[in-house]
C-alpha cells in the first residue's frame, strides 16, 4: 500500500515544477502549460485524498478543476492569438499595458 | 406640528427630484421641454414654498410645519423635517435661487442640457432638505447628497480648470465633512441612541466632550462658510463653476456652514461655543479684512467676488459668535442678503460672460456705455455688496457690527475697516469694468434681454425691500434666536451654578 | 403739532422725480427729463416754505413713518425731527436745489445723460433732505451715505474719462474713511445710551457726562470718544483736513453738481451733524477744541493752495474747504449759530460762484483761467453776479457773507474756549487770503484781455469730429460714440457740459477768432444766477448783530436747537475785531488788484522767487502723494505680493496642496512596482503564497 | 510491493516529464512531453480507484487542451523562443521561490492529520461502479455547482469566440 503522504508529496513537486516554469518562462504558451501543470498537481492531491478519505468530493472537485482549466485553457488561447495578431508576439515582456 | 393640511415640506424636497425624473425620460434632442420642465418645477417649488412665507407662526420659536415619520427603526433613524425662523428664509432663498439658476443657464449651457438641469433640480432638493432636517442622519444624507450634483456641475460644465477645482472642492468639505460625521456618532451614541437633534439639544454634555465635538463640527462648517484659512476652494470653485453653479455655491452651499454653526454649534455645545468666541471671533475679523485686501489684488472678475465672499461671511460668523440677538439676527439675515447680492453679482457676471467669454477684469471697461441697463442693475448690486443705507447689505453688516460691538469694541472697529476696504475693491471694479474708455472688446455687445432682466428683477426688488423694511424678515427670526440666546446664556450659567457648587463643597 | 403730509413730502417728492426718471427717463422723457426733475424739487421747496412757516409758528414736530430696523433692544424707526435747525436746512437745500435744477437745463441741454443727470440730482435732493430731517442717527447715517452716493454718481457723470471714474471713486472711499468714524461713534452712541433717536440722546444726555469707557485698551472720556468719532464722519464730508484730499478732485462733475453737493449742500453736512449733536460736543471741551483747530488750519491750509491755482473750478472748491473751515472753527468755540449762519449765507454765494464759473466755462470750454481773461464784456451779467457772489465771500460789508463771517470771527474772540484767540487769529488770516484768491481769479477771467484763443481753435477741431461722429475714434475715450452713446469730449475737462450741436458751430466758425464767439449764456441759465445773487447780498440780513443795529434774527431762531453761547467782550472789542477783519478784507481785495491788474508780471516773478513756497501751494503741500505713498501703494502691495503671492497662494495653498502632493508622490512611487510585466507579478504573486503559507505554518 | 514500485515509476515518470515540459525551447515539443505527462497521471488516478477520471483526464486533457495548445503554437510563431534566451531574467528568482514553496508545503505535509474516511469505501464503489456513484454526488449534492461549471464554460466559449473573432476582423 502506497502511503498517502507520497502522493502528497508527487503533488506538490508537481506543483512547484508548475510554478517554476510560470515564473521563468517568457513564452504565453508555456506558461499557459505550467498552469495545468499546477492544476494537476492539484489534482492528484484532491484524487490521492479522495481515495484515502473515502470521500468522493475529492474526485468532484478535481471534475470541476478540470472543467474550470478547460474553459481557463480556451479563454487564455483566444487572448494569446488576440494579443499575437495585435502585437505579433507571444512574449509576456513584450507586453507592458499595464504599465503604471 | 404642521398646520397645513399637507406635508408642504416633503413636496418641497421631492417635487425638484419628480421633475429632474421627468428630465431623465427625455429625449436628448428634446431641449427645450427639458428646458420648460425645469423652469416650471423650480418655479413650481418656489411658489409651492410662499405658504411658508406666509403661514409661518412668528410667535414661537418651535418647530413648524413638522413631520415625522419613522425610518429606520433599528437605529432609530427617523424622517423628521421642520423649519423654524432660523431656517425658513434659507429655504425660501433656495427655492427662489433654484429658478434663477435655471433661468441663467438658458442659453449658456449647450452640453449635456439634461444632465445639467437634473443637476440643478437635485442640488435645489438637498439644499432644501439640508436647511429641513431635524434629524442629524438626515440631515448628513443631505449635506453630503449636495456634494455630488455640485462636484458634477463645477466638474463638468465648468471653465477650463474645472477638474482641478471640482476635486479641490470635493475633497476639501469631504474632509470637514467626515469629522462632523464622527461628530454626530459620538453624538448618538452618547445621547441617548437617537438622532433627533431637538432631543440632543436638550442634553448637556461634558465640557471636555462639548470642546472635542464643536471643533469637530467646526471642521465641517468653517469649510462650508468658509472661514479663513480653510477658504482656498471657493476662489477656484466659484471661478470654475458654470453661472448656475457659482450662484448656488454663493447664495446657498456656503450658507449651510453658518446655518450649521447655528443650529448645531450654538445650542448643542454652548459652553464650547463662548469658550471658543475669541477665536471665532479672531478668525472672523481675519476674513473680513484678509478677503477683502486680497480683493484688491484680483484681476478675475468671478475670483474677486469669490474673495468677497470671504469677508463677507467674515461677517456672518461674526454676527452669529458675537453671541447676542443683534448679531445673531444680522447674521442670518446677512446669510441672507449675501445670497441674494453675491448671487446677484454672479449672475451679472454670467450675463456678460456669455458674451465675452472672458473674466478678466482688463477685458472690460466702458461697458456702461455700452449695457447701460446691465450697468445699472450692477450697481445697485455693487452697492448693496458695500452695505449702502436702503439697500438689504446695510441692514446686516450694520446689525452685525452693532453686535460685534457690543461684544467686543476692538472687533467691531477692526470690522469696520473691512468695509472701507469693501468699497474700495466694488467701486474700482465697478470703475474698471463700467466706466472710461469702451475696450474694443467689448465693442457692440447687446445690452440684457428680456430673460436676463427678468432674472435679475426679483433680486434688485429683494435687495430694495430688506433694505427699506427688513421688518418683515426680521420678525421671523425674534423668537428663534431670542431661544438660541437663552439655551446658550442658561447653559453657561448652569456651568456657573455647578462651578460654585463645586467650590462650596471644596470649602 | 402733527406730521403734515407736506412734511413727508418735501424728501419723497423728489424720490418720486427720480423714480420717474431712472426708470423712463431713457425712453419716454428723455430731453424733457427736467420737467420731473424740477417740478418735484420745486414741489419740496414750497412744501419746505410751509414747514418753515409752521416752525416759525413755534412747533416742533418729531414722528415716526415707520419701524426700519427692530432686533432684540435695538429699535430705529424712519421719522422726521422738525425744529429750527431742520427748517434753516431745508431752506438751504430746497433752494438751492431748485435753483441749481433750473440752471441744470440750459447748462446740461442736448447731453445724451440728460436725464440720468437729472434723476440723480433728485436723488441726491431726496438723500440729502432725509439727512436733514431724520430723527435718529441711522436715519442721518442713511442721507450722509446716500448723498455720497450721488455725489459718487455725479463727479463720476462723465465716466468714460478715467479720470473723473478715479475722482468719484476717489471721493467715495475717503469719505468712508470719515464714515469708519462716524459709524463707530453711531455705535457707541447704542452703547451709551441704548438709542440712536435724538430726543432720546439728547435729552439723556447729562448721563454720560464724565463717564469714561474702555476703549481698545484705552480708558477715555465717553463724550469726547462719541463726540471725536462722529466729527470724523465730518471731517470726511465736509472735507476738512486730513480727509480734504477729495474735494478739489470732486470737480471733475459737472459745474451744477460742484454747486449743489461740492458748495452748498452735502459738504455743510457735517456742519449740520455737529451743530445737531451740539449736546454731545459741548460735554468735551477738547473735542470741541479739536473741532475748531481742525477748522481753523482747514481753513488756512485751504485758503492758501487756492491762491497758486489755476483750475477755475479747483480754486472755488479750495474756497470751499476754506469756508467749511470757518464754520468748523464756529461750532468749535461754541458758537453753533454762527457756524450755520456761514453754513446759509455760504450756500448762496458759493453756489453763485459756482454757477457763474459754470457760465463762464460753458462759454469758453476750459477750466484754466490762464486760458481766459477779459470776459466781462462778453459775459456782463455773469461777471456781475460773480463780483457779487466774490464780494459776500470776501465779506465785504453789507454782503451777507460779510455777517455771518464777522459773527464767526467775533464769536472766536470772544469765546470762553481755550483756543478761541488762536482760532480767531487764524480766522482772520484767512479773511485776508479769501479776497486775494477770489479777486485773482475774477481779474483773470474777467479782466485784461482774452488769452484762449489757441485753445479754442484746438478745442473746436475737437467739438466738430465730436459732433460729426465720426466713426474712428479720435481722442481718447471716443468709443463711446462707437457704441452710439457718444455725446461728450472726454479730452476736456468741461465740454461734456453738452452742447453738441450749438459748440461745434462755434468750434467750426470759431477755430480762429474763438473770443468772437463767446457770449453771455441763455436766460435759463443766468436768471437763477440773479436768483442767487440776491441771495449772497441779502440772506445774511435776518442775522444782523446788535451792534449794527439788527436783531440777530437767525441764531435767536436757532437758540431752541442750539443753545446761546456766552460771549465776554465789550462793544469796543467788537467794533475793533470786526473792523480789523474788514480791513483785511479790503487790504486782500487791494492787494489782488495790484497784483493782477498793475503788475501783472509781478506774481510770476514772486512765485520764481519763492520758487519753493509756490511749489508747495502749488501741488497742495503734497497731500495727495503722500497718502498715495503711505496708504494706496502699501495697501496694494500687501494685497498683490503678500497675500496673494505668499500667504493664500504659498502658505495656505501649500498646505492644501502639499497634503494632496505628499500622497500623490507617495503613490507615484508606489506606481513603480506596476511595471507591467506578468513575470513580475507572478514572482510577487508567487512570494505571497510563500509568505503566506510559511506565516501560517509558522505561526500556527 | 509492486504498488510501490508502480508508483515509484510513475512519480519519477510525472516529475520528469513535468521539468522536460517546462524547459523545451519549441513549444511544440512541450506540447508533445506533456501528452505523455498527462497519460502518466490518467494512470495514477487508476492506482487511486478513479477511474471516471482517469478517462476524464485522457479525454478533455490530453484530447481537448492540448490539441487547443496545439493550434495556438501553430498559429503563432513557434519558432521565436528558439532566437532568444530560453528564461527570463526572472528565472532564479522563480526557481527560488518554486523551491521555497516546495519546502515550505513538504513542511506542512508533516504536520497533516487526516480526517475520519467517510461512507465511499473502496468496496462501496466498486459495487456500484465509479462513475455511477460519482455522478450521484455530482447531480445531487453537487448540482448546482454543476450548473454554474457548465454556465462557466458556456461564458469561456463564447469569450473564447469573441476575442478570437476580433482578431480576425482586425
Amino acid at each position: 500500500m502506497v502511503p498517502l503522504s507520497w502522493y502528497m508529496v508527487l503533488s506538490v513537486i508537481v506543483f512547484a515544477i508548475g510554478v517554476f516554469g510560470f515564473l521563468s518562462r517568457r513564452n504565453v504558451i508555456l506558461m499557459f502549460m505550467s498552469i495545468e501543470l499546477m492544476l494537476n498537481g492539484v489534482n492528484i492531491n484532491l484524487i490521492a485524498l479522495s481515495h484515502y478519505l473515502q470521500d468522493l468530493r475529492g474526485q468532484i472537485l478535481a471534475f470541476f478543476v478540470i472543467a474550470v482549466a478547460a474553459a481557463e485553457a480556451a479563454i487564455g488561447l483566444a487572448i494569446v492569438i488576440a494579443l499575437f495578431r495585435n502585437k505579433a508576439t507571444a512574449h509576456v515582456d513584450d507586453v507592458k499595458e499595464l504599465r503604471g | 406640528m404642521n398646520h397645513l393640511s399637507y406635508p408642504i415640506l416633503s413636496l418641497l424636497i421631492f417635487l425638484p427630484i419628480l421633475g429632474s425624473l421627468l428630465i431623465l425620460i427625455m429625449r436628448r434632442s428634446w431641449e427645450l421641454l427639458t428646458k420648460f420642465i425645469a423652469l416650471v418645477t423650480s418655479i413650481a417649488t418656489f411658489l409651492l414654498s410662499l405658504p411658508l412665507f406666509t403661514e409661518f407662526d412668528k410667535t414661537t420659536h418651535k418647530m413648524q410645519f413638522v413631520e415625522r415619520h419613522s425610518w429606520i427603526p433599528n437605529w432609530n433613524i427617523h424622517y423628521f423635517l421642520g423649519v423654524d425662523g432660523i431656517s425658513i428664509l434659507l429655504v425660501l432663498l433656495s427655492t427662489l435661487t433654484a429658478i434663477l439658476c435655471v433661468l441663467i443657464s438658458w442659453e449658456s449651457i449647450t452640453k449635456k442640457v439634461k444632465e445639467f438641469y437634473i443637476s440643478i433640480l437635485l442640488t435645489t432638493s438637498f439644499m432644501i432638505g439640508v436647511f429641513c432636517s431635524l434629524d442629524f442622519f438626515l440631515f448628513y444624507l443631505f449635506w453630503e447628497a449636495m456634494l455630488i450634483p455640485m462636484f458634477l456641475i463645477i466638474g463638468v460644465w465648468g471653465g477650463p480648470n474645472r477638474v482641478y477645482a471640482a476635486i479641490k472642492f470635493f475633497l476639501y468639505t469631504l474632509v470637514g465633512s467626515v469629522l462632523m460625521l464622527v461628530g454626530i456618532i459620538v453624538l448618538y451614541l452618547y445621547g441617548g441612541k437617537t438622532f433627533n437633534i431637538l432631543d440632543l439639544m436638550t442634553r448637556t454634555y461634558p465640557y471636555t466632550m462639548q470642546l472635542w465635538l464643536f471643533w469637530a463640527f467646526f471642521a465641517a462648517f468653517a469649510v462650508k462658510v468658509p472661514m479663513w484659512p480653510v477658504h482656498t476652494w471657493l476662489p477656484d470653485a466659484h471661478t470654475e463653476a458654470p453661472t448656475a453653479g457659482s450662484v448656488i455655491l454663493a447664495a446657498i452651499l456656503i450658507k449651510m456652514g453658518a446655518y450649521g454653526f447655528l443650529r448645531f454649534s450654538l445650542p448643542l455645545f454652548p459652553e464650547a461655543a463662548k469658550a471658543m468666541t475669541p477665536v471665532m471671533l479672531t478668525l472672523s475679523v481675519i476674513a473680513i479684512i484678509y478677503g477683502a485686501v486680497i480683493c484688491l489684488a484680483q484681476t478675475d472678475l468671478k475670483r474677486l467676488i469669490a474673495y468677497s465672499s470671504v469677508s463677507h461671511m467674515g461677517f456672518v460668523t461674526l454676527g452669529i459668535f458675537a453671541l447676542n440677538t443683534q448679531g445673531i439676527e444680522g447674521g442670518i439675515l446677512q446669510m441672507i442678503n449675501h445670497g441674494i447680492v453675491t448671487g446677484a453679482l454672479f449672475l451679472s457676471v454670467g450675463i456678460v460672460y456669455d458674451r465675452t467669454h472672458s473674466r478678466l477684469i482688463v477685458d472690460y471697461g466702458g461697458l456702461a456705455t455700452v449695457m447701460p441697463i446691465y450697468a445699472s442693475f450692477f450697481m445697485v448690486f455693487t452697492l448693496a455688496s458695500i452695505g449702502l443705507p436702503a439697500t438689504n447689505g446695510f441692514i446686516g453688516e450694520f446689525l452685525i457690527l452693532l453686535g460685534g460691538f457690543m461684544k467686543s469694541k476692538l472687533v467691531g472697529v477692526l470690522a469696520c475697516t473691512g468695509i472701507i476696504i469693501g468699497a474700495g475693491y466694488m467701486l474700482w471694479l465697478y470703475q474698471r469694468i463700467f466706466f472710461m474708455e469702451v475696450n474694443p472688446k467689448v465693442y457692440g455687445l447687446p445690452d440684457m434681454n428680456v430673460r436676463e432682466t427678468i432674472t435679475l428683477i426679483p433680486l434688485i426688488i429683494l435687495v430694495l425691500w430688506i433694505g427699506v423694511y427688513p421688518n418683515t424678515f426680521l420678525s421671523f427670526m425674534h423668537p428663534s434666536v431670542a431661544h438660541l440666546l437663552e439655551r446658550v446664556s442658561s447653559a453657561g450659567m448652569q456651568e456657573a451654578v455647578a462651578a460654585k457648587a463645586v467650590l462650596e463643597v471644596i470649602r | 403739532m402733527e406730521l403734515q403730509f407736506y412734511h413727508v413730502l418735501i424728501p419723497f417728492l423728489p424720490l418720486v422725480g427720480f423714480i420717474v426718471n431712472i426708470l423712463i427717463g431713457k425712453e419716454v422723457t428723455r430731453y424733457g427729463a427736467h420737467w420731473p426733475g424740477v417740478l418735484t424739487v420745486a414741489g419740496s421747496w414750497v412744501c419746505s416754505l410751509f414747514t418753515l412757516r409752521d416752525v416759525l409758528a413755534g412747533h416742533t414736530i418729531d414722528a415716526d413713518l415707520y419701524s426700519w430696523i427692530v432686533s432684540g433692544t435695538f429699535k430705529v424707526s424712519v421719522g422726521f425731527l422738525i425744529d429750527p435747525l431742520t427748517a434753516v436746512m431745508l431752506i438751504v437745500v430746497t433752494t438751492c436745489a431748485t435753483l441749481i435744477h433750473i440752471y441744470s437745463i440750459g447748462y446740461m441741454h442736448g447731453d445724451t445723460g440728460y436725464y440720468r443727470f437729472f434723476a440723480y440730482l433728485n436723488l441726491f435732493t431726496f438723500c440729502m433732505l432725509m439727512l436733514v430731517m431724520g430723527n435718529n442717527f441711522l436715519l442721518l447715517y442713511f442721507g450722509w451715505e446716500g448723498v455720497g452716493l450721488c455725489s459718487y454718481f455725479l463727479i463720476g457723470y462723465y465716466f468714460n474719462k478715467k479720470s473723473a471714474a478715479d475722482a468719484g471713486k476717489k471721493a467715495f472711499i475717503v469719505n468712508r474713511f470719515g464714515d469708519f468714524g462716524f459709524g463707530i461713534g453711531v455705535f457707541m452712541v447704542f452703547i451709551a445710551f441704548g438709542t440712536l433717536h435724538y430726543a432720546d440722546v439728547f435729552g439723556n444726555v447729562s448721563s454720560i457726562a464724565g463717564q469714561r469707557v474702555d476703549f481698545l485698551g484705552f480708558t477715555v472720556d465717553l463724550p469726547t470718544l462719541i463726540a471725536l468719532l462722529l466729527f470724523c464722519g465730518a471731517v470726511g464730508k465736509s472735507a476738512q483736513i486730513p480727509l480734504h484730499v477729495w474735494l478739489p478732485d470732486a470737480m471733475e462733475g459737472p459745474t451744477p453738481v460742484s454747486a449743489l453737493i461740492h458748495a452748498a449742500t452735502m459738504v455743510t453736512a457735517g456742519v449740520f451733524m455737529v451743530a445737531r449733536c451740539n449736546p454731545i460736543f459741548n460735554l468735551s471741551p477738547f473735542a470741541m477744541d479739536t473741532v475748531a483747530i481742525i477748522g481753523a488750519a482747514t481753513s488756512l491750509f485751504a485758503a492758501t493752495i487756492a491762491i497758486t491755482q489755476n483750475d477755475i473750478k479747483r480754486i472755488i472748491a479750495y474756497s470751499t474747504c476754506s469756508h467749511l473751515g470757518l464754520m468748523f472753527l464756529a461750532c468749535g468755540v461754541g458758537a453753533y449759530a454762527a457756524g450755520i449762519f456761514h453754513l446759509y449765507t455760504h450756500a448762496f454765494f458759493k453756489a453763485l460762484l459756482f454757477l457763474a464759473a459754470g457760465s463762464v466755462i460753458h462759454a469758453v470750454h476750459t477750466n484754466d483761467i490762464q486760458e481766459m481773461g477779459g470776459l466781462k464784456k462778453y459775459m456782463p451779467i455773469t461777471y456781475a453776479v460773480f463780483i457779487i457772489a466774490a464780494l459776500s465771500a470776501a465779506g465785504v460789508p453789507g454782503f451777507s457773507g460779510f455777517f455771518s463771517k464777522d459773527e464767526i470771527i467775533w464769536s472766536a474772540y470772544a469765546s470762553h474756549s481755550s483756543v478761541g484767540k488762536l482760532v480767531w487769529l487764524m480766522g482772520t488770516a484767512v479773511a485776508f487770503f479769501t479776497p486775494l484768491y477770489t479777486f485773482r481769479l475774477i481779474f483773470l477771467t474777467f479782466h485784461g484781455t482774452y488769452r484762449g484763443g489757441h485753445h479754442a481753435e484746438a478745442h473746436g477741431h475737437a467739438v466738430t469730429h465730436s459732433a460729426h461722429a465720426h466713426p474712428a475714434p479720435h481722442t481718447s475715450g471716443h468709443g463711446a460714440h462707437d457704441a452710439g452713446h457718444g455725446s461728450h469730449d472726454p479730452g476736456h475737462d468741461t465740454h461734456g457740459s453738452g452742447h453738441n450741436t450749438h459748440a461745434a458751430g462755434h468750434g467750426a466758425q470759431g477755430s480762429h477768432h474763438g473770443e468772437h464767439h463767446i457770449h453771455e449764456s441763455p436766460k435759463i441759465m443766468t436768471v437763477p444766477l440773479m436768483f442767487l445773487a440776491v441771495g449772497a447780498v441779502a440772506a445774511g440780513w435776518v442775522g444782523i448783530p446788535p451792534i449794527l443795529g439788527g436783531g440777530a434774527h437767525f441764531a435767536h431762531f436757532l437758540e431752541p436747537v442750539l443753545g446761546h453761547p456766552e460771549f465776554h467782550g465789550t462793544h469796543a472789542e467788537e467794533w475793533a475785531v470786526m473792523g480789523l477783519s474788514t480791513t483785511i478784507a479790503l487790504l486782500g481785495i487791494g492787494l489782488a488788484a495790484f497784483f493782477y491788474l498793475r503788475k501783472t508780471d509781478l506774481p510770476k516773478k514772486l512765485a520764481e522767487q519763492f520758487s519753493m513756497l509756490y511749489r508747495i501751494s502749488f501741488r497742495k503741500y503734497y497731500v495727495d502723494e503722500l497718502y498715495h505713498y503711505t496708504i494706496v501703494k502699501p495697501t496694494l502691495w500687501i494685497a498683490n505680493s503678500v497675500l496673494v503671492a505668499i500667504t493664500d497662494a504659498k502658505i495656505i495653498e501649500g498646505i492644501v496642496n502639499g497634503v494632496p502632493g505628499a500622497i500623490g508622490r507617495f503613490s507615484q512611487s508606489l506606481r513603480k512596482i506596476q511595471t507591467g510585466i506578468v513575470e513580475h507579478y507572478g514572482i510577487f504573486m508567487a512570494a505571497g503564497a510563500v509568505f503566506i503559507l510559511a506565516l501560517l505554518y509558522f505561526m500556527r | 510491493m509492486i504498488q510501490q514500485a508502480f508508483f515509484a515509476y510513475f512519480a519519477f515518470a510525472i516529475t520528469v516529464l513535468a521539468l522536460v515540459v517546462i524547459t523545451r525551447k519549441n513549444p511544440i515539443h512541450s506540447v508533445a512531453w506533456m501528452l505523455l505527462l498527462f497519460f502518466h497521471i490518467a494512470a495514477l488516478y487508476l492506482f487511486l480507484n478513479a477511474e471516471f477520471l482517469a478517462a476524464v483526464q485522457v479525454i478533455v486533457y490530453a484530447g481537448g487542451i492540448l490539441v487547443l495548445f496545439l493550434f495556438a503554437v501553430l498559429l503563432v510563431n513557434v519558432r521565436e523562443e528558439m532566437r532568444i534566451s530560453r528564461f527570463i531574467g526572472a528565472g532564479a528568482a522563480g526557481f527560488t521561490f518554486a523551491v521555497g514553496l516546495l519546502v515550505v508545503v513538504l513542511m506542512a505535509l508533516r504536520s497533516f492529520i487526516a480526517a475520519p474516511p467517510g461512507m465511499y469505501t473502496i468496496e462501496h464503489i466498486q459495487q456500484e461502479t465509479n462513475a455511477i456513484a460519482l455522478g450521484k454526488v455530482l447531480y445531487t449534492e453537487f448540482l448546482y455547482p454543476f450548473e454554474i461549471t457548465s454556465l462557466i464554460l458556456l461564458v469561456a466559449i463564447i469569450g473564447a469566440i469573441v476575442l478570437a473573432k476580433k482578431g480576425l476582423r482586425g
